[in-house]
């Protein structure tokens, strides 16, 4: 889902839950760092949104990975085109049972707080994040395999996991498994909410203040950058302050005054803006996995009719739309996925075209034929409606220019703006017509989590991220065949196959391609962004 | 004789858009004399007082051929002169107290005001010289008084403070507007011979009334004020025993009141009063007997008077009458049935032979009303067809002496002896055989009070209805009363036909009541 | 209130009390009073809150689509939504009564400690707004109240015109005009007391007119008793006229109505907060609701609801020490 | 009943009736369709083709402010006559019971007080799901506590007050004194009460919408389209600017009218 998006309503949590096995290539488009990097400053940074927890073990939200990073190191490091570099963990080796992950310690690393980093650490964080008193909203999922950990011997850790997981050297190295100073995991954990230690390149004494922000200062004695990192050793910047700053005008107007350094997601306004600005430049980068979309109820109401969603599809000119909203910010999408996804099927591209007229017929041959008073279709003296449930404010300015353009082909888009309860409980039961979201993942496997049946939100489930309610046996059986392949050719080739399906079935309206965003006076160097797409504060430097 | 120390010679006073309010006075005050003006509301007596000290008010235009103060000009005076004039030279006493000391302030804060402005005592003696004139203009306990705020004393210790802190800087002269309006007769005669002492003193006292009474007490000197001119001056003595002028007359005919010739015969009892007890219960688990065993009859066609002080008990007993209230004990009958036995149809049907003038009749009157509609309603209730109702309505505004152009009128748009007279109109409406009229004149200028008193008269002549009148003012008792009762704290201390309780008082309240009244002692009268 | 000068005379004469142990009865009573009003306000946001849509558990969960279905129980159980509402109504009546405010859901952390971190924001505003308010007021009452007729209707206008502006909608214009076009204030940012000035005067604007236009009527009314009168026939200076006896009087609604304002002014922060991007009670409270995080919920309205009743005896006590004719009642 | 408008308030009256046209008939006063994107018209300025410009769908402003009239002021109006409504069933049963029953209404109604009233609202519309009518609901929830105060006050002040004593003393019923004397006499306090509060309301409502929880789009609803200028801020400063300036006058207008009627009412209790 698009990062940039302020939710207001904890459930959008709902749609907002990022990828967790996060990935996604594409580096920052805003290199070109003129003359030698410059040591100290301290970065003002405006953030948009803010974790619940600064404790990353605890609750799985792309803003706290942000701020928890430069803090806690990993065992492994994921650079942002997907390879794996030794970190904090010098090299590791899988049984090939892929039950057994070994892994050797690198020496002399120290946590902030003093005390030495070694197996004992690596073990009390990995059975802290399954405790269940921590309460951890992802460690299920992230290490679902995890069985057990033990210290070989002080330099040596082995992982043992219940069953093969070849996700789990990129989850050890998100920071949500990051490395926590040991001493800090014995008391409550709630106090790692607001404060955390680790081995990074950053320490932060006061910790995090909700609503307010988080101080950094730099951690003179780091010497253990990942392999493959752009910049070694201690970091350029003497301190980062941030700031959480949810309302965009004042978090652009925080930049264009001077009052920051950089500020994260900005809207499509102010980037068109400060694009023409010299003084500032937009950092930023696409995000793979599924795009901002509009996920349609295929399994009742209005949309259960497969003729309905491709008359959507088609009878409304999406890109134009997207670009009149986001003036170009952001891409308008061309398929299931997002083009930057690894597997992206660009075959079915063509049936993502705007054909207002297609789109009349598909809907005179699903049967809306007459119209009403204000011109929407009906049918046996009902209006052709679609409900579209959100609880985003931002999203609103798009909704419009949707509602708009489905009125021309005489469909009437309902638009709720509901509270997270509500939200919740009417995705759970189904009661929609149209959800809006997008989800970030590195790779073509996202479609199983979109679409597999067993991720329809209900009741009893809970949430989950099958929200067109998608049910088909032959991409239930594709996604089998997909998990069962091992040949990464063969497994694209079979979510391509997935995507055509998709696209046959109009189970998704994708709209645009999310962009993670740093925007900064021109005088900050050195912006790259994580794998996950958030920006990487650690080898920031400023010019002056 | 010594220079007059004011002399004003046509002083005349305008506000944009009305009428002059003063036309053209002259007069002078000397040293150790009391010079009233008298006039009724509106008449600009007050207007001509205030001028001397320069608050005739921001929109007044003050002109004057000569305003002089011991021989300085007044006319070119700077605030600061005024200032200075103000409190040190010329005290100035309101008429109700209880409004003219700040309320938030300690009655000795208010007294100390005027001795730190001029400085007249060193700021460490101001205590002392406060309780000195507390106690001077006779308050009791002035160091307790002095730290206690205006409403915690009664209206008399009130006005002694305010007049105190009048006198505080030593003025020469006194200007003292109804100074003793708001008090009971007995009060009222204590505060006026503390202003006569004062006069007595030295101090020039120049006094605003409109009550010829008060002008005989103390005054040497009248002026009769009039739309704005004196109609006639004098001293108080030749002005009140031999007016020259026809108003002078007419007010000092109001003010001495007559005594009607009671009918004679047996007549029938119509409302019995029977043992009646109202207790009320006061913040602090006190209990106020308000009417502790009264009992009288109201006869038919005759008028019972029942005269008491603020606070005896005599509105409540009103209000038991009417069967508005239920007594805690004993009963009121109307022709042998009490209120307490009648319901529904019963009750509000007698409730009709009982009809009520108030003090203030606008409170009675729905403000949305009009005059018309204002009569329509108690005769919607005995049954008068509406087609009828406005012969009814102008002939019942006839009975009061009002004219019909009166109709449209609402109660605000009518002057307060208009009021009155259509609050009695209305009383009349349900031809009741009884109306108990509670202070139904104290709120109008004496001449009006004459008038509404005379149509009390006229209709009781003409239509045998019987009265309950009740009154502080024993000249509106004596002008009206066939028997008269004396309440005091709840009781009735004396009753008896009236003139045998005005001629020979046998309770020593009634004595006190009656000596304390400043009437015109008039032989010719 | 020209009635209250109508009091009806005590006439015994007695001295009222006057004592400071009526004062401390006073407040003792309100006190005791206030306590139900607290226990009411609980009572009600927890029955509200009750009757939301949506599983507390749920919507927690709905930050992570990928939890398990194991977390989701420890969830229910750790915060007892699996008992009856009458119990967890009563655990939390308990518990709130001894200020344990519990750990709030969503932030995981005691709730005392998130509000310790976010109330200075807020109380540093409301306080400045106050200040704002009284000194304001009180300079724009007299100045108008001294002031012609033309004058004092222009400050009228513009009182209405302060009242009638919507908040968020001066928010904004303000933060447009004096922090994105002239950078004179920051845009973001609470330790500042530059950043402290545009949402005090946002927040203030409306109170400060409202209390400036009772107090200047008030004062006039009281130029026009008896008293005032009585006090300028002893020689007194206007200025004196003005502070020792009209400003009094006019005080006293005023007191009434800050009291009130100074009670709500919470709720007007919610706006200040989200509109100038400040840390505080206000946009916790707004998330926490959005969330269904019931202890921050329940301790916000009960703070709030305390700030109220504070404000109000505080008023009482302030009438009590000024107008001497209001102690007869206590 | 009806007296002379003062000359001051003539340009509240005339804005007044000018705003409830637009409220009650838009049609009159554009024949633009406020919903109606434009998107090659996207914030087109103030001009002679529209006339305070275009948002960033290309709507025109001034249709848009003319069609958001309605549900601007209906949550307020709404708001305020179901305070209205319940303020004086509370006031009334509150005055007619007395002694206990009083008592825990009016600690009731203190109760109300004592939220924040942004925090009421919240709380309604979070029950209620957000929209014109919850945030109604919550809004008249917030406003009920001084109506019923007024209306109790009312009643007992004037089932003191002589006139009507003298109507019972007439002989008229209980129920006949109520209905002939009462209750007209209490509207008056009441009205005024209702048309002040309206404009507060209305403040509130816009208020609520800013946040998000008002009526949805594309409703043109005032405070709506200030919270979505706001975004655009940058770009055009129109769509953050007319909107609140109608606003700002539709309150001005109202409250100098319940002001007045204030006065009235007041006046007649002397």
């Amino acid at each position: 889902m698009g990062a940039s998006k302020a939710w207001r309503w904890g459930a959008a949590g709902a749609a907002a839950a990022l990828a967790l096995t996060a990935g996604c290539s594409a580096g920052g488009d805003g290199e070109g760092t003129t003359g030698a990097p410059r040591e100290g400053g301290v970065l003002k940074l405006a953030l948009e949104k803010e974790p619940e927890c600064l404790d990353p073990h605890q609750t799985p939200t792309q803003s706290g990975r942000l701020l928890a990073r430069p803090i806690l190191d990993s065992l492994v490091y994921q650079d942002p085109k997907g390879t794996l570099h030794p970190w904090l963990a010098k090299s590791w080796a899988v049984s090939t049972d892929g039950l057994k992950y070994t892994f050797n310690l690198r020496d002399g690393v120290k946590f902030t707080d003093g005390s030495a980093f070694d197996a004992d650490a690596v073990v009390a964080n990995l059975d802290h994040v399954v405790d269940p008193k921590t309460k951890s909203l992802l460690a299920a999922s992230l290490i679902s395999a995890y069985d057990s950990a033990k210290a070989v011997d002080p330099k040596t850790v082995e992982v043992t996991l219940k069953k093969p997981d070849s996700g789990f050297l990129a989850a050890v190295a998100t920071p949500n498994l990051g490395i926590h100073a040991p001493t800090t995991l014995k008391d409550d954990p709630a106090k790692l909410c607001s404060k955390i230690v680790g081995s990074g390149p950053f320490q932060s004494d006061g910790g995090f203040i909700q609503q307010q922000g988080i101080t950094y200062t730099k951690n003179p004695d780091y010497a253990w950058s990942p392999e493959g990192a752009a910049h070694q050793g201690p970091a350029r910047l003497d301190g980062i302050e941030v700031q959480i700053v949810p309302d965009d005008p004042s978090r652009s107007g925080a930049l264009t005054s001077g009052q920051v350094d950089a500020v994260t997601a900005l809207p499509p306004t102010s980037v068109k803006e400060l694009r023409g600005n010299d003084a500032f430049k937009v950092h930023s980068v696409l995000y793979p996995g599924a795009n901002h979309s509009y996920w349609p109820n295929t399994a009742n109401g209005t949309l259960a009719d497969v003729r309905v969603r491709k008359a959507l599809r088609a009878g409304i000119d999406w890109k134009k739309i997207v670009q009149n909203v986001y003036f170009g910010v952001y891409e308008g999408a061309e398929g299931v996925l997002s083009k930057s996804t690894p597997g992206f099927d660009a075959s079915v591209t063509p049936a993502y075209a705007y054909d207002p007229a297609a789109a009349n017929a598909l809907l005179d041959e699903a049967g809306w034929t007459a119209r009403d008073g204000d011109g929407y279709r009906t049918k046996d003296g009902k209006r052709l409606k679609v409900r579209h449930m959100w609880s985003d404010p931002s999203v609103e300015t798009l909704s419009v220019q949707i509602q708009a353009a489905a009125k021309e082909i005489g469909v009437e888009f309902v638009e709720e703006n509901l509270d997270g309860g509500t939200f919740v409980d009417r995705l759970l039961k189904g009661d929609y017509e149209i959800i809006d979201t997008g989800f970030a993942a590195p790779g073509p496997d996202v479609l199983r989590v979109l679409f597999s049946k067993a991720n329809i939100p209900t009741p009893d489930r809970g949430i989950a991220n099958n929200m067109a309610r998608y049910d088909n046996p032959v991409v239930e059986a594709d996604f089998d065949a997909a998990l069962r392949a091992t040949d990464p050719a063969e497994q694209l080739k079979i979510y391509a196959k997935v995507q055509q399906q998709l696209t046959e079935d109009a189970a998704v309206l994708p709209i645009y391609t999310s962009t993670s965003s740093l925007t900064a006076r021109s005088g900050v160097q050195g912006v790259a962004f994580h794998v996950d797409g958030s920006p990487n504060l650690t080898e920031i430097w400023l010019e002056s | 004789m010594t220079a007059p120390l004011v002399t004003v010679r046509d002083l005349r006073v305008d506000f944009p858009g009305d009428v002059a309010a003063v036309r053209g006075v002259s007069f002078t005050v000397d040293p150790g004399t009391v010079v009233a003006i008298v006039g009724e509301s509106g008449s600009g007596k007050s207007v001509t007082a205030r001028s001397l000290v320069g608050l005739a008010g921001e929109r007044a235009t003050v002109r004057a051929k000569t305003l002089e103060f011991e021989g300085h000009d007044l006319t070119g005076l700077d605030p600061r002169g005024w200032r200075a004039l103000r409190g040190r030279r010329v005290g100035f006493v309101l008429q109700d107290a209880l409004a003219s000391l700040d309320p938030l302030r300690r009655v000795g804060a208010e007294i100390a005001e005027p001795l730190r402005e001029h400085r007249t005592v060193p700021s460490r003696q101001v205590r002392a010289e406060v309780e000195r004139l507390l106690g001077e203009a006779g308050v009791p306990a002035p160091e307790v008084r002095a730290r206690q705020y205006p409403h915690e004393l009664s209206g008399g210790l009130r006005q002694r403070a305010l007049i105190a802190s009048a006198l505080a800087a030593r003025p020469d002269l006194l200007i003292a507007d109804e100074p003793t309006t708001a008090l009971d007769a007995t009060v009222q005669r204590q505060v006026l011979r503390l202003l006569r002492a004062r006069a007595d003193e030295g101090t020039a006292i120049l006094l605003i009334t409109h009550d010829l009474g008060v002008v005989a007490e103390i005054a040497d000197h009248v002026h009769v004020m009039r739309d704005g001119v004196f109609v006639e001056d004098g001293p108080a003595r030749r002005v009140l025993e031999a007016p020259e002028h026809e108003y002078t007359r007419t007010l000092v005919g109001a003010a001495a009141g007559h005594r009607r010739a009671t009918p004679p015969g047996e007549p029938a009892v119509v409302l019995r009063a029977e043992n009646l007890v109202k207790t009320f219960r006061l913040p602090g688990k006190r209990v106020l007997r308000a009417v502790d065993g009264v009992s009288f009859d109201v006869e038919a066609g005759r008028t019972l008077g029942i005269v008491g002080e603020s606070g005896s008990g005599k509105t409540t007993v009103g209000r038991l009458l009417m069967g508005l209230t239920r007594p805690d004990a004993g009963s009121v009958r109307l022709d042998g049935s009490a209120w307490t036995e009648l319901r529904g149809r019963d009750l509000r049907q007698a409730r009709r032979r009982v009809q009520m003038v108030y003090q203030h009749p606008l409170g009675s009157f729905d403000p949305r009303y009009t005059a018309r509609r204002l009569l329509a309603e108690p005769l919607d209730v005995v049954g008068v067809p509406e087609a009828e109702q406005a012969d009814r309505a102008a002939e019942l505004l006839g009975q009061v002496g009002l004219s019909p152009d009166l109709l449209n009128r609402r109660g605000r748009e009518l002057s307060g002896g208009q009021a009155q007279r259509l609050a009695i109109a209305r009383a009349l409406a349900c031809d009741p055989d009884v109306i108990v009229a509670d202070e139904p004149v104290s709120a109008l200028d004496a001449s009006v009070q004459a008038q509404v008193l005379d149509v009390f008269a006229e209709i009781q002549e003409r239509r045998a209805v019987s009265y309950v009148f009740i009154s502080h003012d024993l000249g509106v008792i004596r002008r009206l009363a066939d028997r008269v009762a004396v309440m005091k704290d709840g009781r009735i201390v004396e009753s008896g036909e009236m003139a045998q309780v005005f001629d020979a008082p046998a309770h020593p309240y009634t004595k006190e009541l009656l000596d304390a009244v400043p009437t015109l002692r008039l032989n010719h009268l | 209130m020209a009635g209250v000068l109508k009091t009806g005379p005590a006439g015994n004469g007695a001295p009222a009390g006057t004592g400071r142990a009526e004062l401390v009865r006073l407040v003792l009573l309100r006190a005791g009073g206030s306590a139900a009003v607290l226990w009411g306000a609980v009572t009600a946001t927890f029955v509200l809150l009750r009757v939301m849509p949506g599983n507390t558990a749920d919507v927690l969960m709905a930050r992570s689509t990928t939890a398990s279905a194991e977390t989701r129980a420890q969830l229910i159980a750790d915060y007892r939504l699996d008992e009856s509402v009458g119990a967890q109504y009563l655990a939390y009546l308990g518990k709130t009564a001894r200020g344990d405010f519990g750990d709030s859901y969503v932030l995981r952390r005691p709730v005392t400690e998130v509000l310790a971190t976010q109330l200075p924001h807020t109380l540093l505003l409301v306080a400045a707004t106050l200040v704002v308010t009284v000194a304001g007021a009180v300079v724009l009452a007299v100045l108008s109240a001294r002031a012609g007729r033309v004058a004092r209707s222009v400050f009228a206008g513009v009182e209405s015109l302060l009242v009638a502006v919507p908040p968020f909608w001066l928010g904004l214009v303000l933060l447009t005009l004096f922090s994105f076009t002239l950078p004179i204030f920051p845009a973001v940012g609470s330790s500042s007391l530059s950043g402290l000035v545009l949402p005090t005067l946002t927040l203030a604007a409306g109170p400060l007119a409202l209390v400036s236009g009772v107090l200047r009527e008030g004062m006039l009314r009281a130029l026009h008793e008896p008293f005032v009168l009585t006090a300028r026939t002893r020689g007194i200076s206007e200025t004196a006229v003005h502070v020792r006896h009209v400003l009094r009087h006019a005080l006293l609604p005023a007191t009434s109505l800050l009291g009130w304002i100074g009670g709500s002014l919470l709720g007007g922060a919610v706006i200040i907060e989200i509109v100038f991007s400040r840390p505080g009670v206000g946009r916790l409270l707004l998330t926490s609701v959005q969330n269904k995080d019931l202890p921050v919920v329940i301790a916000v309205v009960l703070l709030s609801a305390l700030v109220f009743v504070v404000f109000t005896i505080i008023v009482d006590v302030i009438t009590w020490l000024v107008d001497p004719r209001t102690r007869e009642a206590a | 009943m009806i007296r002379a408008i003062r000359p001051g308030l003539w340009p509240a009256v005339v804005l007044l009736v000018v705003l409830a046209a637009m409220a009650a008939v838009p049609g009159l006063f554009t024949g633009a369709d406020p919903d109606a994107a434009d998107l090659n018209a996207t914030f087109a300025p103030p001009g002679p083709d529209h006339w305070l410009g275009t948002d960033e769908n290309g709507r025109d402003l001034w249709a848009r402010i003319v069609h958001g009239a309605r549900p601007s002021l209906l949550i307020g109006g709404g708001a305020v006559a179901v305070a209205l409504l319940g303020g004086a069933v509370v006031g009334v049963t509150a005055a007619q019971l007395g002694g206990l029953a009083d008592q825990a209404l009016s600690r009731s109604l203190e109760v109300l007080l004592s939220v924040p009233w942004l925090l009421l609202v919240f709380l309604v519309v979070a029950v209620m799901g957000p929209g014109t009518f919850p945030a109604m609901v919550g809004l008249a929830l917030v406003s009920l506590p001084g109506f019923a105060r007024v209306v109790r006050a009312e009643v007992l002040r004037l089932r003191a007050a002589p006139f009507v004593e003298a109507a019972r003393g007439f002989g008229w019923s209980r129920l006949q004194v109520t209905v002939r004397h009462v209750v007209p006499n209490a509207l008056g306090p009441v009205l005024a009460l209702a048309t002040v509060t309206l404009g507060a309301t209305i403040v509130a409502g816009s208020s609520l919408s800013f946040v998000g929880l008002g009526p949805q789009p594309p409703t043109a609803e005032w405070g709506a389209m200030l919270a979505a200028s706001r975004r655009t801020l940058s770009v055009a400063w129109w769509p953050a600017a007319f909107p609140g300036v109608a606003l700002t006058l539709a309150v001005l207008a109202i409250t100098a009218v319940g002001q007045e009627l204030q006065r009235r009412a007041d006046g007649r209790h002397l």
